[in-house]
């Protein structure tokens, strides 16, 4: 099985097989023999060379999570054949010159320091937002109009929740 | 002794305290919001009553509820933990009234000392020297006078407790306003009082605390000092006992001034008295810590002493055990807090399901932790899941056995502060002890992405690996397996799905 | 200091060596045997290579491929942990001659105390007293003989090694020829070597050991004794340290002695000297063990000194850290190991897989162990699968300790020796102190069927609650759950089904 | 559902109904009002008038293995419908003067230290079965004539394998 995985804006093709009790895995043109031991579903021990490694792995859609020896990786990674017959179909998706601000975390709207058609200084204050007990202002990136408040003060918010649109 | 305890509190610090009741032989009474019906505190009590829905205020806070829970249950005494009502005099004072006895100093102590007005007063009385400032609780234009006559850079400080919590330092007239409304706000929720108050803010000062014990009948000893300097937004990240820049001259200067307030003061069972320490080793009584500290074992672990057990035996009547001769520090502690935090995002607290956990062991390694692998942490209260300590014959031995355990530790689902803390334990000027309060902030570089990334290569072949038997799995019809007794039947899968080599 | 390190070991003590190295900053190599590849050393060595399969005189025994494994990876030292080769003086010599530093006693001085023969000539000598019996290895023939001179009850010990492997008390003339053909098949297959020899059984002593450290330079000292003395098969299975017999008189004098035996046969590195006691306080010595004791954690938590960190400082050329008088006992310490064996049946050897692992922690709890949530303990080795040791103030903060981690631990899906422990602890003869080598097998009940069974009803609900749940989920078409991230489906499925409550 | 459960000899009949957020459960007649958290598959919290109880459940088919404060116990439990089913078709099954000699663990056969057609008495030793280093020779329970010998020397047995008859 195929996959295309980027790392620091590196594109890796990478190669999977099956071989008896062991791996072959091949990145570019270099072939790792790996002995893999699955020990839960997101702990791996591998050996690889004599090396072990033991390593966590928690996957999401199109990319995987990789924890080795304390260093954290963020790896995109997808099946060769799902990405081309993805970029098919995919349209352009795309959006200027317009800042949302969105919950960094799960919490609670403390206070809105803004008004719909405010003008806004890159820096000044536009929301305020509590989670576990610390208050963090999050502020405007750059100088423009507020569009959209869509959130209340007092209402609590899921992390990601977009808040306030300024364009 | 005491027939039955109620701890009034939640996560690790519930779970230290029931620890030693459970050696104590006294049965424990938990209270929990409805948040924390899964925390473990609930689990390891022998009794657990739901207080309140989930917000402090309407849970931890609730006096009357908790008093209400002790009298049905029976329970003689209340240990409050830290943070919630571990300061308030108020609520040591209704334990009085109710003939409850609640461990720590009595409500009067803690009226002294909680008002920082009155401690630095005592302080100046006994001849111990103090930070510049203010001690009353300020109007915002009072503060607004002060910074001006005191000049910035000010420190912002809540009058109702510490920890960080409703701290703000102020460099210019143009944040004072923002600043004091966070402040007030944060003081507020974490301690139910927005009372604040100012203090010069001193340049790269570090910050020292001593450990006292005092009994019900004047009785006060010292057990040495705790380095507390490594801190981010004024709150303490590492600890360590003995402090490395502290000779035994200082440490009995600084411990006799500390029994020395805690004596004027009337003050009883365990207490901190926090010091700032100048570059040329003169020291300044900042506060007092009227409760157990978070940082309380690394203290532990250099004398050998149980703090939580000599907390309950004094407010239980008993003598002190120890004259200060007694007291001895052996080798080295450090403190790691693990916070559900992401370090590499500002410190935005990270609540969520912590899926996987492995937690170190081995020896010299203790983690007092509050949390289990499927437990969620919960949004609503204080973001420390764990507190992890190393001890050591050294400095050298307790830093190298740290390394090794933050290696160990793996928590997966949320982000926390373990990747900060491996940074900060390989820093060369925090290696040699060269550092003060505002080393975080100002002197500590991030090495987020310049690391030396050894293990690319193996990255991509484990995100690979894992690619494959995930498409493996779902392309292939799930064979039917029978679920055994117990365990999980994903690893019963993967086995059959001959995924365990040889 | 070694650029490189293998463990010829594996379970809980390859780990503990393996701490003790990543500490040091030595990378490690691990060999495993085909049963072992899911052993948590292979996990946490930095390269990890097969030696053989399962059965241990093809693996762990088989010095030629351990070798080989070392002179590829260029490993400069070999740790051997306790058991397999590390009391093999051939192994030790033929480490020396392929110029590997073997991380123990130097081949001459372990054939010198491996000998019974020279090693109690030695005791001999330097004026310490010893245990009546022969110290040759014997015939059949011969140890016929011998029990007939020294008259019964007499002990069959393996000349290879100790742990309790190989030994056998014979009371009477008709257990002899079963009794010497279990003991040679069980040295053969622990050793590699079936020989015996034979002791007189003394009646009623304590089993009491004498740590020392030695380096190259003839440098000796002893770090205080451990009390062995609880046994069942010949086996420890709880140790301390100090004993509660030994004052600080007896403690030199059996210090002393074990220094001079130590220093009599050249040997350096880490050792115990093995002593009875008798009941008017008179010692014999037993003795040597060339290596790493299974309970050296006692003796690292009364003194402050990492054992293991010693045996490779020592084994590098390094002179002794530590002079006698820096040798100072702090508070006591003690381990209960924990075995895969059903206490309930006469300590039958419970292998299989752990489908529910709960480690305690804690203030001065440490939990050395070898295994985690789902592994399987194979049949072929060793069931020891951790080590629990706390350390209190005092013996009885050290049981006080115990007992609250004991009460923490859960093992589940194979048996163990935990609710034994839990009985020994609350054995009023053994928490007096009063006790010796035939304590479990003569004076100590099982109370197994008698216990106050508090929570009988409890576990009724338990029970029907938990019988209910299965059902309604076999009625129940299991709902479709989008499986996470991570994580088990299992609790997942649970929560769905609302069994979370609040 | 109603459910039998025995316990040291007794028998109690165990009703469980689910409440809203709580489990009623009644033995015999009594009442218990449980607050259920599942943590595992296998573990809970029970709160039970304000007594919390961290309980270990294995259940295999018609038994549960629970474990509370480090007091096990094994209780036998089974659905009622389900057990009057079975009491209906179960023919009676009882065998006497018989030994059967089986394996207490895996392990390896040592030796065998009878033959078929001998005589034995009450605790003269059988086979040894050795597990884990250690050697464990199995007895007879009483006086008797080997039968069978289902086992040769240095075979492997799994737990609970029939290794000699007797009698």
């Amino acid at each position: 099985m195929a996959f295309i995985a980027t790392y620091e804006g590196k594109e890796y093709k990478i190669e999977v097989t099956e071989k008896g009790s062991l791996f072959q895995v091949k990145i570019d043109e270099e072939l790792h023999e790996v002995d893999v031991l699955q020990v839960t579903e997101s702990l791996y021990s591998f050996l690889i060379g004599g090396r072990s490694y033991e390593t966590d792995v928690v996957g999401g859609e199109d990319s995987c999570s990789v924890l080795i020896g304390g260093e954290a990786f963020e790896v995109p990674i997808s099946e060769e054949r799902k990405l081309r017959l993805r970029a098919a179909l995919k349209p352009g998706e795309a959006r200027a010159g317009r800042q949302v601000i969105s919950a960094p975390m799960p919490g609670t709207i403390v206070k809105i320091l803004v008004a719909p058609g405010e003008t806004v200084k890159a820096g000044s204050g536009v929301i305020v937002v509590e989670a576990m007990k610390m208050q963090n202002e999050l502020k405007a990136t750059g100088p423009g109009t507020v569009k959209e408040i869509r959130v209340e003060e007092g209402r609590g918010v899921d992390g990601g929740a977009v808040l306030v649109v300024i364009e | 002794m005491f027939k039955k305890i109620l701890i009034a509190n939640r996560g690790e610090i519930a779970v230290r305290v029931i620890r030693a009741c459970r050696e104590m032989e006294i049965p424990t009474v938990a209270v929990y919001s409805e948040a924390d019906r899964p925390s473990l505190h609930v689990r390891y009590a022998d009794e657990a009553f739901c207080i309140g829905p989930p917000p402090s205020t309407e849970s931890y806070l609730a006096m009357d509820k908790i008093i209400e829970v002790a009298k049905k249950t029976q329970a003689e005494a209340i240990h409050p933990g830290y943070g919630f009502l571990a300061e308030n005099a108020a609520f040591a004072g209704l334990c009085e009234r109710e003939g409850i006895t609640f461990i720590g100093p009595s409500s009067k102590a803690m009226r002294v000392t909680g008002s920082k007005t009155s401690a630095r007063t005592l302080a100046k009385e006994v001849g111990v020297p103090v930070v510049p400032g203010t001690t009353h609780d300020l109007t915002d234009e009072e503060v607004a006078q002060t910074a001006a006559e005191m000049g910035y850079p000010i420190l912002i400080k809540a009058a109702g407790g510490g920890g960080g919590k409703g701290m703000r330092i102020v460099a210019s007239d143009e944040e004072l306003t923002s600043a004091i409304r966070a402040a007030r706000s944060e003081a507020s929720s974490s301690f139910g009082d927005p009372a604040i108050y100012v203090e010069k803010y001193l340049q790269r000062p570090r910050h020292i605390e001593m450990q006292i014990l005092g009994d019900k009948y004047g009785d006060v000893i010292y057990l040495g000092e705790r380095e507390c300097s490594i801190q981010r937004r004024h709150q303490k990240v590492i600890e360590e006992s003995p402090s490395p820049i502290i000779t035994p001259d200082l440490r009995r200067r600084m411990g006799e001034a500390a029994v020395a307030l805690a004596k004027a003061s009337g003050y009883n069972n365990a207490g901190t008295m926090e010091f700032l320490v100048d570059q040329d080793r003169s020291f300044y009584f900042l506060e007092v810590n009227a409760r157990l500290q978070v940082e309380h074992p690394v203290t532990e672990m250099v004398t050998g002493i149980d703090l939580v057990k000599e907390q309950i035996l004094i407010a239980a009547g008993e003598k002190l055990r120890y004259r200060q001769e007694d007291i001895k520090l052996r080798g080295a502690a450090i403190e790691c807090r693990i916070y559900a935090e992401d370090p590499d995002n500002n410190f935005m607290p990270s609540p969520g399901k912590i899926w996987g956990l492995r937690s170190p062991g081995g020896p010299g390694v203790r983690d007092e932790s509050g949390v289990y692998e499927g437990y969620e942490v919960p949004l609503y209260y204080d973001p420390l899941i764990s507190k992890l300590v190393a001890w050591g014959r050294d400095r050298e031995e307790a830093l190298e056995r740290m390394r090794r355990a933050l290696r160990e530790y793996v928590i997966q689902g949320i982000k926390t502060t373990i990747p900060f803390h491996r940074r900060v334990l390989e820093d060369p000027d925090f290696l040699k002890g060269d550092f003060d309060t505002t080393f975080i902030e100002t002197r500590f570089t991030e090495r987020v992405a310049t690391g030396a990334r050894r293990h690319q290569e193996v990255a991509l072949i484990a995100a690979a690996i894992h690619a494959y038997l995930k498409e493996k799995r779902a392309e292939v019809p799930r064979p039917q397996v029978t679920a055994p007794a117990t365990g999980s039947p994903w690893k019963m899968a993967a086995r059959q799905d001959g995924l365990r080599r040889r």
